[in-house]
Order: C-alpha cells, then structure tokens, then sequence
C-alpha cells in the first residue's frame, strides 16, 4: 500500500535538465528502497518563500526526509532549522552549514569555478578577456563560481572583465552573447556559468563564424556543450555529479532514519567532487550518461 | 456579502472538501495554520490592488515593491542598525510615497496607470537588484529581532489553534477598508470615481484627489505586506522575490468580484479569492502533484469555478423573464434609455 | 390609404417588475409619418427597439410583407428596411463622421479583404451633410463634436440607408430650432418618396407640423390615436397624461431682486477672442437661447470649475469668487445640471438613492459613515416630489426610461440649499406633465430666492418659462429680451447674430 | 503616421543617438541586424497581443503559448520525426484553436478577457511543464533542418545587409496586420466593437464575432512567433520560456499607442514600440550597463519618452484652442447620448 511507504522527498531549487538527472539517481535508489516512496519535488519558481511553502506543506503531508537544494541557504537557516526539528532534512547543491541539517551531500561550487579557471588559463596561453553569462548572478552558486573563477586566474594574464544576467530567459542569453560580440570585438573566452548559457554561446559563435576563434569553457552537461566539447570548440566543461547526489543522498536517509548512521561524517559534510570534461574523456563521459538517464 | 462572495465561498468549500476527503492531513492544525498565515500576507496587497482597481485603474508594481522596500527594510535594521520601528515607519511612509507618485502621474499627467505602474514594476525591480548587486540580503543566522519577529510572523495560540499574525493584520486591515470603502463616504467616491470620473466630477467629487489617495493607500498597504514578506522568508533574492505578486494580486481581486473597468468589487470577494489562490497552492503540495502542474491546477480550477457560476446565472437567467442579451450588454456597455 | 407593409401585434415585454409593453399592435403604411407619444417610461422606446430588432419582445408577432415572425434581430430589421435614430446615441468617438455613418455597411472595393472605399465613403456622407445643413465636414473626427452635431451624425445614419421605413427616437431632443426645422423638410422629403416614419418626440408642436397620426402610449398600453384632423396640442395633453395642462408661464411671486451671479467678460476656449457678460437677478428665471455650438454649454461648465475660466471673472452677491472645480461651485451654491445625463449626471448602474445623494454625501453622515436609511428616506421624498416612476429607490438608473433619468438628475440638486442653478436643456426628454412639474419646480425655487440660468434649445420652453431672455451667438451674448420683447423671431434673429 | 507613432520614432532616434554617440558599434550592421531579429520576433506577438487590445480585450496567455506550442513544435520534429511543414501547419492551428476557445469563452460564457487569459497562462505553462516534466526541449547536437532553419532563422544579404528572416516576416504580417486593420471593414468594425460593442451591435455588426475573430488572429500570430522563438533559441525550457512576454506585448502595444479601453492603436505604432522595447535590451548590454538594471533602464527611458510626450500634448493643447478636458474627459466616460 503505497500510502502506508514513508516518504523520502527531494526539493530541488527550481526546475532545469540537471534535475533530471538526480532524479535518475533518484529512481536508481527507489529501486533498492521498495519501502519508501521517492519524491522529487520542484517549486513552481525559483524563489524561497515558494520552496518553504512546499516544505512546510511537505510536513504538514507526513514525509519522513527531506533533502533540499534550498533557494537561498544562508538566509533560509531558520526555517531549515524548523524542518529539521520536524523531520530528517538533508542538504545537497549549496549546504547550509549553520542549520540543524543532518548532512549536506554535493560539490563546492568555488570548486568547481576553480577547475574552469584551470581550463581557462590552459586554453588562453597568452591570456585575453573574457565574459561571463549566467542566469541569475546572485545566486549563490553563480557568485561562488565566479569567485572560484576569479581566485584561479588572478595573477595571469586571463580576466574575467564582465558577467551578464539573463533571468534564466534563454532568448535573452542567446541575445546576451550577440550583444557582446558587437560590443567587445577583442574578446577572446567566454564562459557559460549556467547549463543553458554554454549552448547559446556556441550557437552564436557558430552563426557568427567564430568557433575556435573564441574560446568557450563551459559548466554542466547540456548535450550541445557535449558535443562542442566532442568537436574541439568548446575547451571543456565542468560538470557535476547530481546523479549521485540523489542516488547515495536517498539512500543514506533511508539507512539513517532505519538508525544506521556510520555513513554520515562527523562535519556532515559529504562532497561529490566534479568532473572536468574535454575532449579527452568527453566519449566515455556521454556513454554513462546515457546509461544513467535510460533507467 | 452577495451572491457573488457566496458562490465564491461555495467554491472554496467545495475545492477543501474535496482535498480533505483525499488527504485528511489539509485539515490539521498545523497546515490550516500555515496556510492562514500565506492568506495573511498576500491578501493584505490583495486589498491593496482591489482599491486601484475600483477606480479604474492597475498597478503591476506590487510584486516589484514587495522586494524593493523588503530589501530596504531588511537593510536598514540589519546592516544600519535602524530601531525596527523607526525603520518600519520609514518603509510605509516609503510606500505611501511611491503610491503618490503614481496617483500625480496617473492624475496630472493622463499617462495610462498601465504604463505608469508597468514602469515601476520595471524600474523598482532594478533599483532593489542594483541596491544589493544582486546579492541576497537577508538576516544571516543568529540575527534576531524578537519583538519585531513576534508582531510580524509569530503566531498566538488561540483555543489551541496558533493563530499567525499575518491573519490578524489581515482581518484589521480587511475591517477597516471594508468599513472605508463599504460604509464611508470616501468609500462612495472611490466606487462613483471608477464607474464614471466624469459624472464624479460634475458632482461635486475632487475626482483627481479621490485617485491619488487610492493609489497611496495602495502603496502604504503593499509597503505593510512587503514588510511581512520579508519576515517570513527573512532573505530576499531582488531578482525572483515577489514576482508575478502583482498576477496574484490582481487574480484575488478579479476573483472577488472586481472589475478591471472601475467601479465594482467587494472587500469580503477579495478576501475569498485571496483563500482560494492559496488552497488551490497547498493542495497541489498536499495531494502530490507533481509541482509542474501547479499553475495548471490552480487556472483550471479558477476556470471551472468561474464557469460554473456563469452558468448558474446564466440559467437563472433563462429561468426568469429577463433574457441573456441583457447581460451581455449590461457587461459590455452601461445600459442605456 | 395603401395596405400597411409592416405590422406589430400584441406586442408585450416584461422586465423584472416592470410590464413596459402590454399587447401593444401598430401597423405602418408607406409615406405614412406616425408621432408616437406618451408619458417617460410609456413604453416608446422598448415598442420602437422591438421594431429595431434590439429588443426581443416577451409575446406578440411581428409581420413585415405578411411575413410573420416572434422577433427580429438587428440584421433582419435592417434588411427589411428598418432605420433607427436611437435615444441614446450609438456612436464611436474613434471613427469620424463618414465612418460613424456608415458603419456596418461601408462601401468597399470588393475582393476577400473587403477594403474599404475611402472615396466612396466620402463622397457619400457629403450629401447628407448638406441635406441637414450640418456645417462639419465628413472626416471631422467625432470625439470633436457637439452633442447636437452627434445627433445630425445619428440621423444621417439612418438618412443613408434608403429606408422604408425610419425610426427617430426624440432625434430634436437637442436640436435647436433652425436643425429642427430642416428635419421636418427631411421628414416631408422622405415622405413624398414613399418613405414611412415613426416619430417619438415630447415637443408637440413638432407632431402638429408633420405627423399624419399620432398614437398614444401609456404604461405599456395604447391608450389611443388621433388622425391629422382631430390632432391638437390639448387633445395630446389629455390622452397621454389623463388629464388638462395649464399655461406654462407662471409669473413671479415678486419682482426679481439684486443680482445674485455675475459673469463679467468671460472667456471661454472655444471662442477665445470673445466675452460673455451677464447677470442673473435672484428670484428670476433667465432663459439663455442661441444656435447649436453658440458656446452656452461651454459657458456653464466654464462658470461650474469644469474648466478654467481663460478670462473675466464671476461673482457672487457682489463678491468676486474663484472656481476652480465643481467642488468649489457647489460649495458656494452654484450648481450644474449637465445636458449630458448619461456622461456627466449619472452613475448608471448605481441605485436612484445612492445617485441622488452622491454630491451631499457629507450631510448623510452618522458616525462619519453613511446613513443609508436617511439616504433612502430623502430619495423616497424626491421620487414622490418629481413623480420619478420606478418600482423602488434602489432600482438603478440604467433601468429608467429616458426622462426619468432626468429626473433623478434633477434630484441631486434640488434636495440640496443651492444659491444659483444652472440648468443646461433641463427637460431634455422630459414629457409634458413632467415638464410642467419641473416648471412649476423651477418657480418655487425662484420664489424661495433662487437665481436660475436656463439654458434651452427648446423654444417653446424658452419663451414660456423665462423672465428675461439672454441670446449667445459664437461665443458672445448678441441681445438681452424682455417678456414683452419675447418672439420666436426675435430669438431667432439674435440667435443668428442679428439686431433687433 | 499619426502624431504619437512620429513622436515615438523621434524617440527611438533620441536614444539610438545617444547610444551610438556612447558607443558606435551600435550602428555596426552586425549589431543592427541582430537587434533587428528580435525586433522580428517580439514584433510578431505584439501585433497579435494589439488586436485583442484594440477590441477592448487583453490577452495574458502569450508567453505560456509561445512555451508550449515552442515545446510541441521541436517535439513534434525532433522526436516524433514529423515533416517540418506539417508541423508548422499543426503549431499553427493549435495556435488558431486557443485563440478560439478564448475568444469563445469570453464572448459565449461572458467571462472577463483577463480571468480566461490568466487562467491559459497558468494552465498552458502547466502542460508544457508536464509535457517535458520539466526537462528542456531541445534539438540535439547537430540535428539540422537546413530549409526550415534557414527560413526561420536565417538572414539574406542585401546590399551588404544580412536582414533577418524574421524581420522579413514581421513586415509581412504589419502590412496585411495594416491593411486588415486601417482600410478593411473588418478593421472598422474591431475598432467600433472596441470602442463601444453595445452601439456596434446596434449598427447590425456581429460583435461577437469580430471579438472572436480577434483572438483566433492573436493565437494564430502568437504560434507563428513561438515557433520563431524555438527556431532562435533551439532549446527550450518550459518552466521559464517565454515567462514575461506578454508583458512586453502589452507594453508595445501601449507604447504604440493602444489604449487598454479598447478601440484604438495603430500597427505603425505597435511595431515602433517593439523597437523601442528592443533598442533598450541591446542599449543595456552595449553600454556595459550590470545586467540588475536591464529593466530599470526600460523603465524608465519609457516614463520618461511618454512624460515628454504627454509634456509636448498638454503645452500644445493650452497653446491652441483646443480643450484639455476634452482628452480627460474622453478617455474617462464611454460615449453618451
Ligand atoms: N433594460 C431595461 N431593464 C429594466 N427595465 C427597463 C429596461 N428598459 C426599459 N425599462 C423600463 O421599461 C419602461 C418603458 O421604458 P421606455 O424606455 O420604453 O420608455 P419611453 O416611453 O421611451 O420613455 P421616455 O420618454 O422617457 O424615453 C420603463 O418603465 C423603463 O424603466
Ligand atoms: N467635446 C467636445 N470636443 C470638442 N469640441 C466641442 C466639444 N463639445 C462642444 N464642442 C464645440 O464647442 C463649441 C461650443 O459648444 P457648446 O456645447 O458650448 O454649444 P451650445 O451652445 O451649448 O450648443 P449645443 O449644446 O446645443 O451644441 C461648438 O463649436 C462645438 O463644436
Ligand atoms: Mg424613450
Ligand atoms: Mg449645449
């Protein structure tokens, strides 16, 4: 009787590609776990009073676990603390380390901008400018990123001279990367921060006849960030690991609240490091993907 | 209350009845509690919006505001170390002002308020983004204003149930502009002004007047609920916070009853529709539908709703000797002689 | 007399309390002109709407060329050539005349688009311009025109039809007399080419000029007819109301006093080159008459605060006072009642009480809110006193018939103290036992001390009701007239801007 | 060209000045060229949203359609191997039919424009996201559909100016859109519905069909945009494409003129405002500006191009005869008789 499972939920920040793939991870773990009902959740909009409403509303319907990819970690402490004083509540994607959260389970996005700063430097040698595109710059991991960014390349020759915003609009990110090429004839690298931004900055240096001209590093796992990358026209890109994060993340809830708790860290803190892809390694890397997405 | 707030109330029994039966945790405590408490805060810019929508005119900036003077609020007693009631006074007076801004470029300008309140929602959402670099700002952890967090999104236990605060501040604010708008003579003006200005004015009406104060109540209200926004998600990210407030707004009022020609609407109307919007949202969470329906859920529900009710009176109509044409005509166009 | 071609046979529509047509038939002849009289709210206009195919009747037939049918719509009655000179006007302020007068059946240039033949279109409204004598050109846009010239627009409407058959709904209720004149040469013209027509009007005089029959209405009922021969204003009078009028002119109790408003070398925006001067004495009824667009309305708005005065000033028992909005007028006893009800006076879908107390809300106040049961109490008083006929003072006003709304809109005003009245076309639409009520209103309220400025295109009530006659011609006043001066010529001749 | 579509083009030219005064490259045929894209795009729905405005109506729902049809649209070719040509026609009629049941829920069940048009964008956004549970429709990498693409989102030189197809589309659809709506009689009779629908009745036009006729062009041009927008972006997210834009379709057609009374705007007029609209994004971007103040700086190059306009008309108005009230007074109260 599926109403008697308890119910294990996974609250992500907004919808997107990515997701999908931690709900792969997530389907992988229902799997093994016939005695829970998985859930993924995505709030209608990306913003914390929706994602809390959902919370609240999650509880208030009996579920066992929550782990959360909350909108706005450091302010959201709070009623993070109050989920957790009514159920587990892990964290993954951005932790909130000062909450009352069980663990936190994910990649450090200053991590991550660290390792695209390293393709940056090896794909402009003799250094250049570049641009940034992001959806919303102050979220927090698109802040983190550029910081990571920043921390690498500071020093060197490589300037990351402006980021532009785009609301999560992909026409305006297509527009975003026409606007700067008019604007700024001598750039040399941009950077898609966002899954979304790296296609659209391809697709117009490609229209434009720039490719391989222009340098383009690029974050997480679009197909046609894959392909570029296959293609030698986009340097690399570096990507997470959320299939994990759902698949280990559940699991380790259920064993948890069955009262096993060897597997979480004193410090809570369980990072799944990401993975830079180039044209090295960028078939086997497609391969998996695809066999996690089938199931 | 009329017909109209009845068959509304009507609807949301229905939709809660039904979402009990199916998932009988809608009606514990705890979950009516927090869904009283969202009802609270968006039905406080509900009343805000029904205003400037009885004289005829829209404001779209709600949602912009919400997140401007929140950030604002927050920066001040968080980051400037303003005694919270110096710093709340300061943000409805902030609100006020941005409503006479409004109401002297509506009145004295003749700029549409389409394109007046369109700005705003434009410009108010970049200066609240630009403010804080796009930057969250919020209380960080440990913050903490107790007395200011008690009032504003604490909850009282009332015969068990914890009443929130938010709910309160709605049912005064609710009072007192029912009593304005229903009782007073202020009231008569704002209905005469959205019916016909011009007939106002050859009464006697200083109609310009009459619409500026709409517009700055408005403002002072949304001020109020930006305030209580704020509290609750104690953070705000410029860029999404109170998005699409000014669709919800407008929603509750339009559901209660309001017209968007002026002249039409109940306070009661607007308090429903504000309930139904919100069950409408926990239902979806509660009886796990998959969130992308959300919105689906909650157009389709409205669209039956309102469907339903036009066919009642529409067979109501039949029924007696009057017949549909006039109806059609009485929406359309003011009757005629 | 030829077979009639269109006949309406127990003819009945209820409302919701309300029976505004009870089994009423009529049957129209070619080239026949048929007056249809009767008391406000009689039933004309719902009867005529039937006709027009806007009004779905609750019983009867309708037979047009012994086709017999339930109803019409708006198509049909077009189709069998049925033209309709509504009350209330129907036009759009976005198009201009040419478009105003041709809508819904524009000349095109064939092909699918059905664009539309903007030559013809022209070409076509310039006749019927020159037949009314309207001095506004084809392409004038009508948000420029004045209530009167809308008019002309709305019977050119139906001129260009080629009707068999038109319906003029009150068309003179702001025509002045010169329009009013060419009208009935239209009316004779249409005639004489076979043309029938249904004449609604409340000015008698008008039916003795052109109708071959009149036919009576009253409270939904056909109370009666009188051909050509037994037509008379007193046999009219007797029918539609049940009982005989006296004369209009009642004299003042007492000799009119000291001036009570001056308006000293106004200047308006229409005629900016310009000055008006008068004064209205209190205790007197002064009569201001002049041509279409002579500038009377725009005086009285300019005097009221709706607009700024360009010039000039306006006193007040000797007192130099400034208006700046109505707020200010009423506040000192001045007050307006507009000529456009539907646009200015009314609040149509509010309640007749809510209306009436609208701009004396502050002296309802209990508590600081408002006391609805005095509110009520007052308009119950006011319905009696103007013999307002509606079922209850919580009907809205949208419902009334024409001259009823006047009424209401006299209501406003008259419960109020007020120093100075402005009546701009007072009876507008008003029927003649109404209209000897409001007279007899209007000499009360001189008596009481009052000033009144009337202001009428109506010449009949501007010589029967007034003391002193003032007469504006473009934006200036062209001659003052005493009782013993009063003529239709000598108005007309002022009117027109000469000497006499 | 009436005065306000000139008084908006000088406008454009004033902030297309400065903008290439700060920073030639703004006149760079590359720059233009893409700006004159989106002017294509954005162009295109801003006519649709025009038509339902100037018959009095308000169509919410265009952003929610241009996301679900866009998702249909690459599903239909993308996955299910469709041939391209029927799914434009199958987009295209989706797109006919919503516009039809709009306008038959508006006209038949008389629901206010505004409830049924928020309603479909809450519903439509809703099935998109269902559709693709919430993952991103895309064309591969690599897939191509070279005629298709080149249609919708190629360029063709002339005279050394690469003019984007959807340019050449929007012209297209002004000029029949111009044709139709200024020298047609079924553009008369939506101007009159808009105006006054009780009169049009009365002058024997089927009103109902006209309004509905209006929102079935709407839907139609708005599946024809969505399917341009697939083709620009070639990926889209449901949950976030094309959020917002019936805002800005209302906002063109304001700006150009439409009032939201009904009755009148011009298609010059809509399509200047489109090109305000997008002179701005690019403006934001080639001036450096941060990206939080995009809409701020929309905002308020709007207030104040219409504050100089209304500014211009007020000291024209007490210069000649002409009255103010007269505009007041027009745009308060409907006709009267
Ligand atoms: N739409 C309506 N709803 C309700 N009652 C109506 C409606 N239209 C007319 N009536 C009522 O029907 C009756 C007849 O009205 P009608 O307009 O035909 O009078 P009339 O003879 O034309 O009067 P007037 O001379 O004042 O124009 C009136 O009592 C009026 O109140
Ligand atoms: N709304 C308006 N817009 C523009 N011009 C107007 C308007 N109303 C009136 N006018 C013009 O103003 C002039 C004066 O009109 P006004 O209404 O004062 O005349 P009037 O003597 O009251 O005549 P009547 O009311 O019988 O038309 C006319 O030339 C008329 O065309
Ligand atoms: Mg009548
Ligand atoms: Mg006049």
């Amino acid at each position: 009787n599926a109403a008697d499972k308890k119910v294990l939920a996974f609250v992500v920040n907004g919808a997107s590609d990515f997701w999908k793939i931690a709900e792969a991870g997530v389907k992988k773990a229902q799997g093994e776990l016939p005695n829970y009902n998985l859930q993924l959740k995505y709030p209608e909009q990306a913003a914390a009073a929706v994602q809390q409403r959902m919370m609240d509303d999650l509880v208030a319907a009996g579920a066992a676990g929550i782990m959360v990819s909350a909108v706005d970690p450091k302010n959201q402490v709070e009623h993070l603390n109050k989920i957790a004083s009514q159920t587990l509540l892990f964290t993954t994607d951005s932790d909130a380390p000062n909450s009352k959260r069980i663990a936190y389970i994910g990649s450090s996005n200053v991590d991550l901008g660290k390792d695209a700063g390293k393709l940056m430097l090896k794909a402009l040698p003799n250094g250049g400018k570049c641009v940034g595109f992001v959806g919303l710059p102050g979220a927090d991991n698109a802040r983190e990123r550029i910081e990571g960014v920043k921390e690498t390349i500071k020093g060197s020759k490589v300037e990351l001279v402006d980021v532009r915003g785009d609301e999560i609009d992909q026409t305006r990110a297509k527009r975003n990367v026409e606007d700067i090429l008019a604007a700024m004839p001598d750039v040399s690298c941009l950077v898609g921060f966002y899954s979304y931004n790296t296609p659209r900055i391809y697709e117009v240096l490609k229209e434009a006849g720039k490719l391989g001209k222009i340098q383009i590093i690029g974050f997480d796992e679009d197909p046609i960030t894959l392909g570029g990358v296959k293609e030698g026209a986009i340097a690399g890109t570096v990507v997470q690991q959320p299939f994990e994060w759902g698949y280990q993340g559940m699991k380790l809830m259920a064993k948890y609240i069955e009262g096993d708790k060897s597997g979480v860290p004193a410090n809570g803190i369980i990072i799944v490091p990401g993975k830079v892809i180039d044209k090295s390694n960028v078939d086997d890397f497609m391969g998996s993907m695809k066999a996690m997405l089938k199931k | 209350m009329n017909k109209k707030d009845l068959s509304l109330l009507v609807l949301i029994l229905v939709v809660g009845a039904v979402v009990a039966f199916i998932n009988p945790r809608f009606l514990y405590v705890g979950n009516l509690s927090n869904t009283l408490n969202q009802v609270g805060m968006f039905g406080i810019f509900s009343i805000a919006e029904a205003f400037v929508i009885i004289i005829g005119g829209i404001e779209l900036s709600v949602g912009s505001v919400i997140a401007l003077l929140g950030v604002l609020f927050i920066d001040l007693i968080v980051n400037h170390d303003v005694n919270w009631m110096v710093a709340f006074a300061a943000i409805i007076a902030s609100g006020l002002v941005i409503g006479l801004v409004h109401g002297a470029l509506v009145t004295r300008m003749h700029i549409q308020p389409f394109v007046v309140t369109l700005c705003g929602l434009l410009i108010y959402r970049g200066a609240a983004r630009y403010y804080t670099e796009d930057a969250t700002a919020g209380f960080g952890f440990g913050a903490s204003f107790p007395t200011l967090e008690w009032l504003t999104a604490g909850r009282t236990n009332l015969l068990g149930f914890p009443v929130p605060h938010s709910l309160v501040a709605l049912i005064v604010v609710a009072a007192i502009a029912w009593v304005l708008l229903h009782r007073s003579v202020f009231g008569r003006y704002l209905y005469a002004v959205g019916k016909n200005e011009e007939a106002a004015r050859y009464s006697g009406i200083r109609s310009e007047r009459v619409m500026v104060s709409a517009y700055v109540i408005c403002g002072g209200l949304t001020a109020f609920a930006a305030i209580l926004f704020a509290m609750y998600t104690r953070s705000i990210s410029p860029a999404v916070h109170g998005s699409f407030y000014e669709l919800y707004a407008i929603a509750a009022a339009v559901l209660g009853g309001c017209s968007l020609r002026g002249g039409e609407g109940s306070i009661v109307g607007v308090v429903l529709g504000t309930v139904l919007l919100q069950v409408l949202q926990n239902l979806v969470n509660l009886l796990g539908i998959p969130s992308s329906l959300n919105f689906a859920v909650m157009g389709a529900v409205i669209l039956i709703g309102v469907l339903a009710d036009q066919y009642l009176v529409q067979r109501r109509q039949r029924v007696s000797t009057a017949k549909g044409r006039t109806q059609a005509s009485l929406a359309a166009a003011p009757l005629e002689g | 007399m030829t077979e009639p071609f269109l006949e309406l046979v127990d003819i009945s529509k209820s409302y919701p309390g309300v029976v505004a047509l009870d089994h009423v038939g009529l049957a129209v002849s070619p080239g026949e002109v048929i007056a249809l009289i009767g008391e406000n709210g009689a039933g004309k206009s719902t009867l005529m709407k039937v006709l027009g195919g806007v009004v779905e009747p609750s019983g009867g037939r309708i037979r047009v060329d012994g086709v017999e049918r339930n109803a019409l719509t708006v198509a049909e009655a077009i189709t069998a050539g049925i033209a309709f000179v509504h009350q209330e006007l129907n036009l759009f302020d976005n198009l201009d005349v040419a478009g105003n007068v041709f809508i819904g059946r524009e000349p095109v240039h064939g092909g699918p688009l059905r664009l539309i033949d903007r030559k013809a279109l022209y070409a076509k409204t310039q006749p019927l311009l020159d037949r009314l004598g309207a001095d506004f050109a084809p392409d004038a846009p009508l948000a420029e025109l004045s209530l009167a010239q809308r008019q002309l627009v709305e019977i050119m409407k139906a001129l260009s039809l080629d009707a068999r058959l038109v319906i003029m709904d009150e068309p003179t209720s702001s025509l002045t007399l010169s329009e009013t004149d060419r009208l009935m040469r239209v009316i004779a013209a249409l005639k004489a080419h076979g043309v029938s027509i249904i004449f609604i009007t409340h000015r008698l005089n008008e039916v003795m000029q052109c109708a071959d029959r009149a036919v009576v209405l009253r409270d939904g009922r056909m109370v009666g007819a009188l051909t050509r021969a037994e037509l008379s204003p007193a046999a009219m009078i007797r029918l539609m109301i049940g009982r005989d009028l006296k004369s209009l002119y009642v004299p003042p109790a007492a000799p009119p006093g000291e001036p009570v408003l001056d308006i000293v070398e106004a200047v308006t925006d229409t005629y900016p080159e310009r000055t008006v001067s008068l004064s209205v004495r209190r205790g007197e009824i002064l009569g201001l008459a002049g041509l279409v667009g002579s500038g009377r309305t725009e005086l009285a708005r300019a005097v009221f605060g709706v607009d700024a005065l360009r010039g000039g000033a306006i006193k007040l028992n000797g007192e130099a006072i400034r208006v700046t909005n109505p707020r200010a007028a009423i506040d000192h006893g001045i007050y307006l009642i507009p000529e456009d009800r539907k646009g200015c006076g009314l609040l149509l879908d509010v309640s007749i009480a809510e209306n009436i107390s609208l701009p004396d809300l502050a002296s309802y106040l209990r508590y600081f809110l408002v006391n609805t049961a005095q509110e009520t109490k007052n308009a119950r008083v006011q319905r009696e006193q103007l013999k307002i006929r509606a079922p209850d003072v919580a009907t809205t006003v949208g419902s009334l018939s024409g001259g009823n709304q006047q009424k209401v809109v006299l209501a406003k005003w008259l419960s109020m103290r007020p120093k100075v009245l402005i009546f701009d076309e007072p009876t507008r639409g008003v029927d003649v036992g109404a209209k000897q009520e409001i007279y007899e209103m209007l000499r009360r309220l001189t008596d009481a001390g009052v000033a009144i400025l009337m202001i009428s295109s109506d010449m009949e009530e501007v010589i029967g009701v007034s003391d002193r006659i003032a007469v504006m011609h473009e934006g200036a006043i062209s001659g003052f007239l005493d009782r013993s001066q009063f003529s239709e010529h000598n108005v007309l001749q002022l009117a027109v801007g000469h000497a006499v």
